[in-house]
């Protein structure tokens, strides 16, 4: 159940597979007063599996991903504001522009690594956030983007109020990313980027053009954090800086390791785990929630490595053990 | 067992439809502010003034209503945070009014969606010009930056030659400039030089330095009220700008009652033009001040975001209160129009039928010891309830 | 041109002040980055902490200022040394990212306990008298606090590199940081080293919270906002070394007050693109051990 | 032309320390040349410039024949060249059949395929697997590498570097810090490698090296002492003085 991926994995969808997508759909009918959160749910879940096969299957560690969210954010609402308010055409130029700026980013700083990547990727985050700041006139800077409609969806599907078009938007996307994220996985390339993840000396010493297959998987990273990003914007229609801050980025890598790194699921379980959590706490105690998460983090580290999913796998595994 | 567990669920439904009996004359607000990061500080200020209001009001509601307050924390200046949390509030808890609302970018993300939801919106703070224009739902009881800035540029071109402009870079930023330069110039003035901080610059010092070394009159400065106005102080003070005859004015951000204490006698003498002084001395917000320091401890002083809170909750229990408990969007809107207040702590306040924004009188104070303590002590009131003066400079185009 | 020379001098004294405090905060990680190879990003956490103990010890207890400023770093210190045996110790040999995710959610949890104690706004700074107005020297007025800040954290900075340098326990901690295996070997006790260098290094960031209180002011989220400038300064200095991120807090400081004075709507873009530069032309830093 | 890889005239040197002075050495096809020399002469570092991972200061690499010496890694690999490590460097957490698959995906040119599942290559898997089989290491395919002992865990660094189908194979110290009862199983595998392969093999076992080698260079301080046949090596008196005397007595 850890989708590592490799040669010798079975690549077949297992039933529990479709859990996620019957739960979500459930939602949909059961809580659709919970569907604007739902939307931002499932958003962030595209976001934080783009995350997942850098960090997670390549092993890149990064506290930039906001850049290429942001700029995927900031493109949708350019666009929309600027030339049409057409959904999937912004959608599509979004991606395509955060894959191009992680493809220009990625061919300068992936040739570090440890601290001096990190720090890297933060500066460049960083650095789009103040090119961002500045750029009033595209940006509207520090007062955000808004004060576009977003069109319906092929002229049919209008984004209603209650978010049910957002939400099954969001939806639809997401199993895209995920469908393609999981194919990746266990696909030769994805088997190469666990190799890379795992010994790269190794990776260059059998000829594997380990920088540029950085290079690829850092690319298509990005255009799906774009494609999150530009989700956020036109589910919104409205985009603020907080999109390129490494705050984001940090809060990202935190939902993903809560749920478990390079496992594809961690992806799915741990946005939802933090949000729900932020969302609930926040309400309580609006003032210090921030507590909570905190100590739900340093739990999860003191006392389960390999974030949910690895609790769970370690409870079934000894379920197994003691039935056997 | 079984009869256990009947007995339970019998009380379960009872309770149940209790809540369901006492809702029905319960109109909720959602109330959106910052409790957490950078900006917490700010939110706290909306809070604690609504949370007074509806302590010492409960009882000037129609029989049988109540107000439920639903408090959201949007984290800080983070648009689409606000807009989901304000969607939440309409489709999830069925609020019938939202407020709140520290920061203009959130403001300006919400405004659309109140307008589709038909939900009155009534902003505590938020001061960006051309809000309310994004929906007919949206009013305003704070203010805005012109309505300080161009009267304070008017009277101070009548004092001093040159002057620099030091603002926080954002659009209340923006805007404070663009009224004071304007006030300023029509009054004969020069501008010698300006410049925009980025909102997350703690340290002040070399901007100051700047200014110091192109000698103006007069420093006009903005931040939004909090530590970075403590910082700016702080630097005109550790640099002697005083000695050097360098007058320090701005909207009366720049010493709000909460954090004039901080900011030590560096402040001292310094000129604002603001609607709010917590040391003001009309009966209305004697009783106010008095009350908030009841509430929350003698050394803290309610500022002007305290009251806008304050006077934001009562333009929403007059609303209640003149439809009975029964909330109609349209006819809101409609009473809004009319809604004018001699009460507030800040004096006779009315909102502008057309924009929906407020009106008030600005006064001139002055930074000045009271007691021992640091206080903004009106001196002269330069304006008697002023329209936001962009509104009016841009109707005229 | 004298406007200019003496223009030049002011961005020259203010950037040194702001750079001193950054080093001063920022060398304890530098430290335990290089010697125990900890992501340790919750440092800002004992800055804040310093700042708050020597706040509270001026405005409510009515300390002098010096014995203030000593409380923050030996209660900071001794914090720490606790949080290190009973937390941090348990994760030298977890991963990286195991690590940041720790060091995130004791950000998250003193963030929350600050607000608890001390509320939202930031806390008055009260200097002594002889610490306000200004000094003149060669023709031009300096504020008096920001020269006393510049000559402590310069003595500081000098009594560190003779620790390091000369002294038994800097022996010990250069050894540790070359070879970690090797100086075990030799009889090094490193657990012990470890404790001791996290609190020295705590302490220090506590004494730079608490000294610099007047130019970053101690607020809540103070641990959030400045983290970038305290990884900044580590990384572009190199891991494990002293002089790294005192040239690196230097070369920020006065760069950034350069940039504020002469062309401030720049912004912060001039320092996120010369970590860019200096990271891609030196990933281990100015003067880290050459990155293989 | 017979010769699978030449040098000419290689120089390196790291500040004032020459690692490589001036070697002149050439691989015949299908050989079975040994490098030894004692600690710090300088194999370790030649092997890295043969691969690509260091650059020389001067000279020149020909492989089959063809210049290498400004190609990068990959390319050497690519045309034939595989290496082992003197220090296991596997991937420890996978399976061991992925370690030598992910070397055959590589010569096979598959490694970019984003859509297909690896699982689905039989090519590689099998090819894998006969590896794997041939060097008696089929029964662990599953395990991880991290869970073998050591002494197999070199023969996987082996297969790997087989899986390359290399034309020249350099073997760093395949026998270290294996227990000298099991060196034995190394050595035949090592024997049984095809014959077309010319092998390149730094070792300090000294038994293991005149048994398989057929040739042999001593190198001592970056320079090339003698090279010959195992017997004239055996023989020679300056050989002996640097090197066999203090081991070999």
């Amino acid at each position: 159940m850890t989708h590592s991926g490799g040669y010798v994995a079975d690549p077949r969808f297992r039933a529990i597979e479709w859990l996620p997508w019957l739960l979500a759909l459930l939602c949909f009918f059961v809580a659709p007063s919970y569907l604007p959160l739902g939307s931002y749910v499932l958003t962030m879940i595209i976001f934080a599996l783009s995350l997942d096969l850098v960090v997670g299957y390549a092993g890149i560690i990064t506290l930039g991903h906001s850049a290429y969210f942001g700029a995927g954010a900031y493109i949708a609402g350019i666009f929309a504001a600027r030339v049409s308010t057409e959904p999937l055409t912004g959608l599509a130029i979004s991606t395509v522009g955060a894959g191009l700026l992680g493809l220009l980013t990625g061919v300068v700083i992936l040739r570090t690594r440890g601290l001096a990547l990190l720090m890297l990727t933060l500066a460049i985050t960083s650095l789009c956030l103040e090119f961002a700041n500045k750029a009033t006139g595209w940006t509207g800077g520090a007062d955000g983007l808004g004060g576009f409609a977003i069109q319906p969806i092929l002229g049919l599907f209008k984004f209603d109020l209650f978010g049910k078009t957002a939400y099954l938007y969001c939806l639809v996307f997401l199993f895209a990313s995920w469908w393609l994220v999981r194919r990746m996985v266990y696909s030769p390339f994805g088997a190469s980027l666990t190799g890379i993840r795992e010994n790269d000396v190794r990776m260059n010493a059998v000829g594997a053009p380990v920088y540029m297959r950085l290079v690829v998987s850092y690319t298509i990273s990005a255009a799906l954090a774009g494609l999150a990003g530009a989700l956020l914007t036109q589910t919104t229609q409205y985009v603020g800086l907080k999109v390129l801050g490494f705050e984001l980025s940090g809060e990202l890598l935190v939902m993903l390791i809560l749920g478990g790194i390079g496992r594809i699921y961690g992806a799915f379980v741990g946005p939802l785990v933090y949000l729900l959590a932020q969302d609930y706490l926040a309400k309580q105690f609006p003032e210090y929630w921030y507590f909570g998460i905190g100590m739900i983090l340093v739990l999860v580290v003191m006392f389960v490595r390999g974030g949910i999913l690895g609790i769970v796998d370690a409870g079934i595994a000894k379920w197994r053990g003691a039935s056997a | 067992m079984n009869i256990g567990k009947a007995a339970v669920l019998a009380a379960a439904i009872a309770s149940l439809a209790i809540a369901v009996n006492a809702s029905a004359q319960t109109i909720k607000v959602g109330v959106i502010t910052t409790y957490s990061g950078p900006g917490a500080a700010q939110g706290d200020q909306l809070d604690k003034g609504f949370k007074l209001y509806l302590k010492l009001n409960a009882d000037k509601l129609p029989a049988g209503v109540k107000v439920e307050p639903v408090f959201r924390d949007d984290t800080g200046a983070n648009p689409d945070a606000a807009r989901r949390l304000a969607q939440e509030l309409i489709v999830r808890d069925k609020v019938q009014f939202l407020t709140g609302v520290v920061w203009t970018p959130n403001a300006a993300a919400i405004a659309p969606l109140t307008a589709e939801a038909k939900v009155p919106f009534v902003i505590a703070n938020a001061a960006g010009v051309t809000i309310p224009l994004a929906s007919p739902y949206v009013a305003r009881v704070s203010f805005t930056l012109w309505q300080a800035s161009y009267p304070l540029g008017q009277w101070a071109a009548k004092k001093f030659k040159r002057a620099y402009t030091v603002v926080s870079d954002f659009a209340p930023g923006h805007e404070a400039e663009e009224g004071f330069i304007k006030g300023f110039k029509e009054g004969g003035g020069q501008i010698i030089g300006s410049a925009r901080v980025p909102m997350t610059a703690t340290d002040f010092i070399p901007y100051m330095q700047r200014v110091k070394d192109a000698k103006p009159d007069v420093l006009f400065a903005f931040n939004p009220a909090g530590k970075q106005a403590t910082a700016q102080m702080k630097a005109y003070a550790d640099l002697g700008m005083q000695k050097t005859g360098i007058k320090y004015v701005g909207p009366g951000d720049i010493t709000t009652d909460e954090e004039l204490q901080n900011m030590g006698d560096a402040a001292l003498g310094v000129l604002t033009v603001h609607h709010y002084s917590a040391a003001a001395t009309r009966p209305a917000n004697k009783a106010f001040v008095a009350a908030y320091k009841k509430e929350y401890g003698e050394k803290l002083n309610p500022g002007f975001m305290a009251v806008g809170a304050w006077d934001a909750m009562d333009l929403i229990f007059q609303l209640i209160r003149d439809q009975k408990g029964k909330i109609e969007p349209d006819k809101t809107m409609e009473l809004v129009k009319k809604y004018k207040t001699a009460n507030s702590p800040r004096g006779q306040i009315v909102i502008d039928p057309e924009t929906r924004d407020v009106m008030q009188n600005e006064y001139l104070r002055e930074v000045r010891k009271v007691g021992g303590a640091l206080a903004n002590v009106e001196i002269e009131t330069v304006g008697t309830l002023i329209k936001d003066p962009w509104k009016v400079f841009n109707k005229k185009k | 041109m004298q406007d200019f020379l003496s223009s030049l001098v002011s961005v020259a004294f203010h950037g040194l002040a702001y750079g001193m405090i950054l080093y001063v905060i920022s060398v304890g990680l530098s430290v335990t980055m290089g010697l125990m190879g900890f992501a340790n990003l919750a440092h800002g956490v004992f800055a804040m902490a310093g700042g708050y103990v020597m706040l509270t010890a001026i405005n409510s207890q009515g300390a002098p200022f010096p014995l203030a400023v000593a409380g923050a770093f030996v209660a900071v210190a001794l914090g720490s040394m606790v949080l290190e045996r009973l937390l941090y110790a348990r994760l030298y040999t977890a991963g990286e990212l195991e690590q940041v995710l720790f060091t995130i959610g004791l950000i998250f949890m003193a963030v929350a306990v600050a607000r608890l104690i001390y509320g939202a706004l930031p806390q008055p700074v009260h200097l002594p008298e002889y610490m306000k107005g200004q000094l003149r020297f060669l023709g031009r007025d300096f504020p008096t606090y920001r020269v006393f800040l510049i000559l402590f954290s310069i003595a500081i900075a000098a009594l560190l590199w003779f620790g390091v340098e000369r002294t038994r326990w800097g022996a010990m901690v250069r050894a540790a940081v070359d070879n970690r295996a090797m100086a075990q070997s030799v009889g090094v006790n490193t657990t012990r080293l470890f404790t001791l260098t996290f609190s020295l290094g705590s302490g220090l960031a506590a004494l730079g919270g608490a000294l610099g209180a007047d130019i970053i002011a101690i607020q809540p989220t103070y641990p959030f906002e400045h983290l970038v400038y305290f990884l900044i300064v580590v990384a572009v200095g190199g891991l494990g070394t002293l002089r790294g991120p005192f040239v690196a807090a230097l070369l920020i400081g006065v760069a950034d007050t350069a940039c504020k004075y002469w062309i401030p709507e720049l912004g912060a873009f001039f320092i996120f693109a010369a970590t860019i530069g200096i990271l891609l032309w030196r990933p281990g830093g100015l003067y880290g051990r050459a990155a293989t | 032309m017979n010769a699978a890889l030449e040098v000419r005239k290689l120089c390196k040197s790291f500040g004032a320390l020459k690692v490589a002075d001036e070697i002149d050495f050439c691989l015949e096809r299908g050989a079975r040349h040994a490098l030894i020399g004692p600690n710090g002469a300088g194999k370790t570092t030649f092997i890295n410039m043969l691969t690509g991972r260091l650059r020389p200061s001067s000279g020149q690499m020909l492989l089959g024949g063809e210049d290498i010496t400004e190609l990068g890694q990959a390319a050497r690999v690519k045309r034939g060249l595989g290496r082992t490590f003197q220090i296991n460097t596997l991937f420890l957490k996978l399976p061991v059949i992925d370690n030598v698959a992910l070397s055959v995906a590589e010569r096979e040119g598959v490694a970019w395929r984003m859509f297909r599942a690896a699982n689905a290559h039989r090519g590689v898997i099998d090819e894998s697997m006969d590896l794997l089989q041939t060097l008696g290491l089929a029964e662990d395919a599953r395990n991880s590498v991290a869970r073998l002992p050591y002494g197999k865990q070199r023969l996987v660094e082996i297969a790997v570097a087989l899986g390359l189908k290399p034309r020249v194979l350099l073997l760093d110290e395949p026998a270290a810090g294996v227990p000298s009862l099991e060196s034995h199983r190394i050595l035949e595998v090592l024997a049984a490698l095809p014959g077309d392969i010319a092998i390149l093999i730094i070792e300090h076992d000294m038994d293991l090296v005149f048994r398989f080698a057929r040739r042999i260079t001593v190198l001592a301080q970056g320079a090339i002492l003698a090279e010959g046949a195992p017997a004239e090596i055996a023989e020679n008196q300056r050989v002996r003085e640097v090197y066999l005397g203090e081991r070999h007595v």
